[in-house]
């Protein structure tokens, strides 16, 4: 399985990303510069975490404006998995590929901390190897991921199984004190209508050694290798 | 400021508000052979100060150890370096941003860990880790919470978006601090030996080169203002805050990075204190050759900037780099890459002069070695600091609930849980961060990326002890992070220092500063833990009130293989509490006197250096023969507290018997005797603990055994875990969360 | 020519900020505080000596990259 | 009452993001952006009815709370 990881200035959790895709897939990660404007044909496309352009006017807003990201969306519109991790998945608000958009934290700090979140979907290219409704621990590190979108929007990713992750306790409850920065119905993660572009805030890269605090984040790059080497 | 004004004769109060003496002035026209024009006054006046010359502390740094084997740079470059094997160094360094975080706490902050970064990152380290060590006022004081708050967020907003993992420090309360907090930050960075890059210049008609943002009339002054006592009106001067670009910061350690992959660079150093002055003397001065730089060249943010603000700017994200000729292009193109400027602003020459030209005319020429070797030096008078008397326990009545003790000390300001803080930073990106090495335990440990290897790095100082004996609180600063690195399993290397003290014309303030210095340099010789790097940050004083000397220590160390080393949380039901080292009940400026009877009275404990050393290594050798589940140092509240802090680490009670014996209860639990550790094991590497640590006449005593859901000490302590955790957890959210109430 | 961007929450999106501010305020003692909305504002120097045109520039500028159409509004004023 | 509050970096203080908004409009495509600066804005709603009353309060909120006089200044219009 190939994959490229986009490289915006700014960027970095770009080197956690290809140490976990080249450790799972055993497959070389290519590194893409935000400035170029093509790329080889791969099979999954990773927007990394960090500071895009500085996180400055708004987190991720400046990332489309740069010349790969054209390429970028053309490729998830036409299939291509493309998989957006906290910065990544803000950028992919932005650039219109995932409904929504990821708003100050309502505690307005920024969170670092392991926190649990519920698999709601486990059927994607990017969860089929997690249980449906199974807890899972990762961390997350950010300060604007309270997501939000209108009514009508919630309403389509609820009844479409769309919403991949949301906080929750120990049990699975989804409840309001695990909701950490304030996202409506504690979305921590959305899939595209077509399931092939997922955006989640947490950070799965994070935790695939057992020395790093647990291995639940392996699964979603498992999850991605399965799906995309025997489709 | 006007071009008139630059060229105004130099008046005696010109003189007095550059902070320099009547004397010093006369040694400044010596060494001109003329009077200075303004734009030199200012080169002298920041070059000159306590914060670029180091005047009044250089003679007691002189006596610090630096050296070992594994040394490969001592101080005297931007940061140390140490050998960590496989060809790699560790590069790290600690500096202080007090005065400017006092005034906005948020780029104060800030912007002292970006210097700091670049500090690392200019002598080619990648940036690995930071850590932070902070004192602020009273938790009363009014001021006190919207400086956390700034200050908090301003190294969270910093190292987040740098990407650089934010590890670890410590955090203090104190009343001393009420006007002079303490902002101390500190970087570690990993570099390959065969690439470590020095500040020296070099090669006549070589391009000195500037690049990253920039120059603006960002915090002119900063260094003298680093170099004087707060007055309550400073407040109202101030002199323009620097603002930091943690997005440019980013960009420029990439770019630098990528450019010190070739073998284009000659020489390079940061700007920091007194920016472009301080950097270009360094190089030059270092290097023996003389600069010329033509001012027209310096970006500029601002318009009509004249020689002295460029040359006194603080503006953020800059470097300066002597190049190989030809290499220009080269290097142009990378920082372009990375959308930063480059510009040849100047080029080595053979006069051993700083020359300056703007605008076609020469507006400065200063002998290099006049603003270095001729810079003050001072061997201020001081007096050896009074001796406390011993602290009369039995005066004292004794609490009657010991568990209302324990709780009121985990869930106080001084030792509460930091989690408010460390969650704020992201202390995990770069994903080489141990689970048992995330803030919380005794040292943190970072992997080497790649390897088996990890750092550990601890950040400590009792200020108290400090206080109350200079020299054995020296010491203990240095001792006590040689023990948070042993109780990982790593072997602690080498040390970075802040020395944080008040106004060094005190006589009283100066002896301190001296004193600490022996301590510090005493425990390093005989612990094999040499200093190579530090910063002294001196007039930490408002209204003559100076803060507690606080010689923060930044100890470092390295584990060969990530897989042994321990945490402190307690594992597992049944594992047997070992307590190694002498336990006497030292209540001396303890923190259980001051947080109980409010008192701050006593000497400090005695640090045997030696047991610190044998208990450290004997400690590491179990750790490595793999008898060790848990381990942590007895430090602050001594052993009542450690136990808790295992206890709610691992989420699991432990039973431990009563062992004062001939002691009081409260100098058994509570005392903070030096070199000791609590460890946990299984049963039989216990006995083999204990057994080793008998043949080798260390003390070790089994006092307990892990399990159940509550802290049992004796029939004094029974307080259920998940009670001890919600006391330690909620003091720093619940005291922040008053923030804009009204005091 | 010299244009002044307002960029303000929509209604009904929740201003997490604002909210923040007005607690603050209350905490400090202000009362009567009944609402507090945060945006941004954004001054933008520009050549361009056409109002028209400038303003259609501006008006793309904020559609495409100084609002976020999901949760803000814009408005531009231009200094003539 | 309703106030309007701007409040903006002092002159000479480094804008990172104003720097970076003009650099991504250039990415755009969007020239002669000669440059960009940015602040905040802030919409506070009051009880208060009297005009000198709300303006004290206000400007006494910009000080404690609002504003960071270290680096910015702010201004405050009332509509009335
Ligand atoms: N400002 C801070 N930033 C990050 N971590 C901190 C900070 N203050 C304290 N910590 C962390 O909290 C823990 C407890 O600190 P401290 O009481 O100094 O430990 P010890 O007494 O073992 O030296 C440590 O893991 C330390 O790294
Ligand atoms: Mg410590």
């Amino acid at each position: 399985m190939k994959s490229a990881v986009i490289v915006f200035p700014g960027s970095n959790c770009d080197r956690d990303i290809q140490v976990a895709l080249r450790d799972i897939t055993g497959v070389e990660p290519t590194m893409v510069w935000h400035g170029d404007s093509d790329f080889e044909k791969v099979d999954l496309i990773a927007l990394p975490g960090g500071f895009s352009y500085g996180d400055y006017l708004r987190s991720g807003a400046m990332a489309p404006t740069s010349p790969v990201m054209k390429e970028v969306v053309k490729r998830a519109k036409d299939g291509v998995a493309t998989l957006g991790i906290c910065n990544g998945f803000q950028v992919l608000t932005e650039a219109g590929l995932l409904p929504g958009a990821l708003m100050r934290n309502a505690g307005l700090k920024f969170i670092c901390k392991d926190v649990k979140l519920r698999v709601d979907n486990s059927t994607s290219i990017f969860t089929n190897q997690y249980e449906q409704g199974e807890v899972i621990n990762i961390p997350v590190a950010h300060h604007d991921g309270n997501y939000f979108c209108d009514e009508d929007t919630l309403e389509t990713l609820e009844c479409n199984s769309r919403i991949a992750f949301r906080y929750c306790d120990e049990t699975g409850d989804a409840s309001h004190e695990a909701n950490i920065n304030g996202s409506l119905n504690n979305i921590a993660g959305i899939l595209n209508s077509k399931g092939n572009v997922l955006g989640l805030m947490p950070h799965p890269e994070r935790l695939i050694d057992p020395v790093q605090g647990g291995t639940d984040g392996r699964k979603m790059f498992e999850s991605i290798l399965g799906a995309l080497t025997n489709a | 400021m006007t071009k008139q004004e630059i060229a105004q004769e130099i008046t005696s109060e010109m003189v007095a508000e550059h902070g320099l003496t009547e004397d010093e002035f006369a040694n400044i026209v010596k060494a001109l052979g003329r009077d200075p024009n303004f734009t030199e006054l200012g080169i002298y006046s920041v070059m000159w100060s306590e914060h670029c010359s180091y005047k009044s502390s250089k003679v007691h740094l002189k006596k610090l150890p630096t050296e070992a084997p594994w040394v490969i740079c001592g101080p005297g470059e931007n940061a140390g370096v140490i050998d960590i094997g496989d060809g790699q160094a560790a590069i790290f360094k600690m500096e202080s941003h007090n005065h400017p975080s006092f005034i906005e706490p948020y780029q104060g902050a800030a912007t002292g860990v970006g210097g700091i970064l670049r500090d690392v990152f200019t002598m080619g380290a990648r940036p690995v880790a930071n850590l932070n060590a902070l004192r602020f006022g009273a938790a009363n004081h009014e001021k006190t919470r919207h400086l956390v708050s700034g200050v908090v967020a301003g190294i969270g907003g910093y190292g987040n978006c740098v990407g650089v993992p934010t590890v670890g420090g410590e955090t203090g309360f104190d009343a001393s601090y009420n006007g002079n907090i303490l902002v101390n930050a500190m970087t570690v960075g990993i570099a390959d030996q065969n690439k470590i890059f020095y500040s020296a210049a070099a090669g006549m008609g070589k391009p000195v080169v500037y690049v990253g943002s920039k120059t603006g009339r960002d915090g002119i002054h900063g260094a003298t203002m680093a170099s004087t006592e707060f007055s309550e009106d400073n407040e109202e001067k101030r002199p323009t805050v620097q603002v930091g670009d943690p997005f440019t910061e980013k960009l420029l350690i990439e770019a630098c990075l990528e450019l010190m992959s070739s073998d284009a660079i000659v020489a390079i150093q940061d700007m920091g204190a007194a920016g472009l002055t301080s950097s270009s003397v360094e190089m030059a001065s270092k290097g023996g050759v003389g600069f010329a730089l033509n001012l027209d060249h310096v970006p500029q943010r601002e318009e009509n900037m004249l020689p002295y603000e460029m040359m006194l700017s603080e503006s953020q994200e800059r470097m300066l780099m002597i190049l190989e000729p030809g290499k220009e292009d080269f290097a142009k193109a990378i920082f372009e890459k990375w959308g930063l400027d480059f510009a040849i602003i100047g080029e080595i020459t053979d006069s051993g002069n700083l020359t300056l030209s703007f605008q076609g005319d020469v507006v400065a020429d200063i002998p290099i070695n006049s603003l270095v070797d001729d810079a003050p030096e001072y061997e201020r008078p001081w007096i050896k600091p009074l001796s406390r008397k011993p602290v009369d326990m039995d005066e004292l009545e004794k609490p009657e609930d010991y568990n209302k003790v324990l709780l009121d000390l985990v869930g106080g300001p001084n030792l509460s849980s930091r989690a408010w803080i460390w969650e704020q930073y992201d202390h995990m990106v770069m994903a080489d961060t141990l689970k048992g090495g995330r803030p919380g335990g005794d040292a943190a440990l970072v992997r080497i990326h790649g390897t088996k290897k990890a750092l550990a790095m601890s950040t400590d100082c009792t200020p108290r002890y400090v206080e109350a004996d200079p020299f054995e609180g020296g010491k203990q600063a240095v001792a006590e992070t040689y023990r948070n690195i042993s109780a990982t399993g790593a072997k602690p290397l080498a040390i970075t220092d802040c020395l944080n003290f008040g106004n060094p014309e005190k006589p009283e303030v100066m002896g301190q500063f001296a004193k600490a210095c022996e301590g510090i340099g005493e425990a390093c010789r005989v612990l094999e833990y040499p200093v190579v790097s530090g910063n002294v940050s001196l007039y930490n004083e408002t209204n003559g009130e100076a803060i507690k000397p606080t010689p923060a220590i930044g100890g470092v160390g390295l584990i060969e293989n990530y897989e042994d080393a321990v945490s402190i949380d307690f594992k597992t039901d049944g594992h047997a509490i070992l307590v190694v080292g002498e336990t006497e009940g030292h209540l001396g400026a303890s923190i259980y006197l001051k947080e109980i009877f409010g008192l701050e009275e006593g000497e400090p404990p005695f640090v045997s250096l030696g047991q610190e050393k044998k208990h450290g290594e004997f400690v590491r050798s179990m750790i490595e023969q793999g008898h060790v589940r848990a381990c942590h140092d007895i430090s602050d509240g001594g052993i009542a507290v450690a136990l808790a802090e295992m206890c709610m680490a691992g989420d699991i009670g432990a039973n431990v018997a009563d062992e004062s014996d001939s002691l009081s209860f409260q100098a058994w639990a509570y005392g903070e005797d030096q070199a000791r550790y609590i460890i946990a094991a299984e049963e039989h590497c216990a006995a083999k603990i204990m057994s080793d640590a008998a043949i080798m006449g260390i003390p070790a005593f089994c006092i307990g055994t892990v399990g159940g859901k509550k802290l049992e000490i004796g029939n004094r302590i029974s307080i259920d875990v998940a009670d001890l955790k919600s006391a330690h957890q909620s003091w720093m959210p619940n005291y922040m969360a008053e923030e804009n109430k009204k005091s | 020519m010299k244009a002044r961007i307002h960029i303000t929450l929509k209604e009904g999106v929740l201003d997490p900020q604002g909210k923040a501010i007005q607690l603050a305020l209350g905490d400090l003692g202000f009362g009567g505080v009944d609402d507090v909305r945060q945006g941004k504002y954004i001054e933008v120097d520009l050549a361009e000596t056409d109002a028209s045109k400038a303003k259609d520039a501006l008006d793309d500028m904020c559609k495409k990259l100084l609002s976020n159409t999901v949760i803000e509004n814009y408005t531009i004023d231009l200094d003539e």
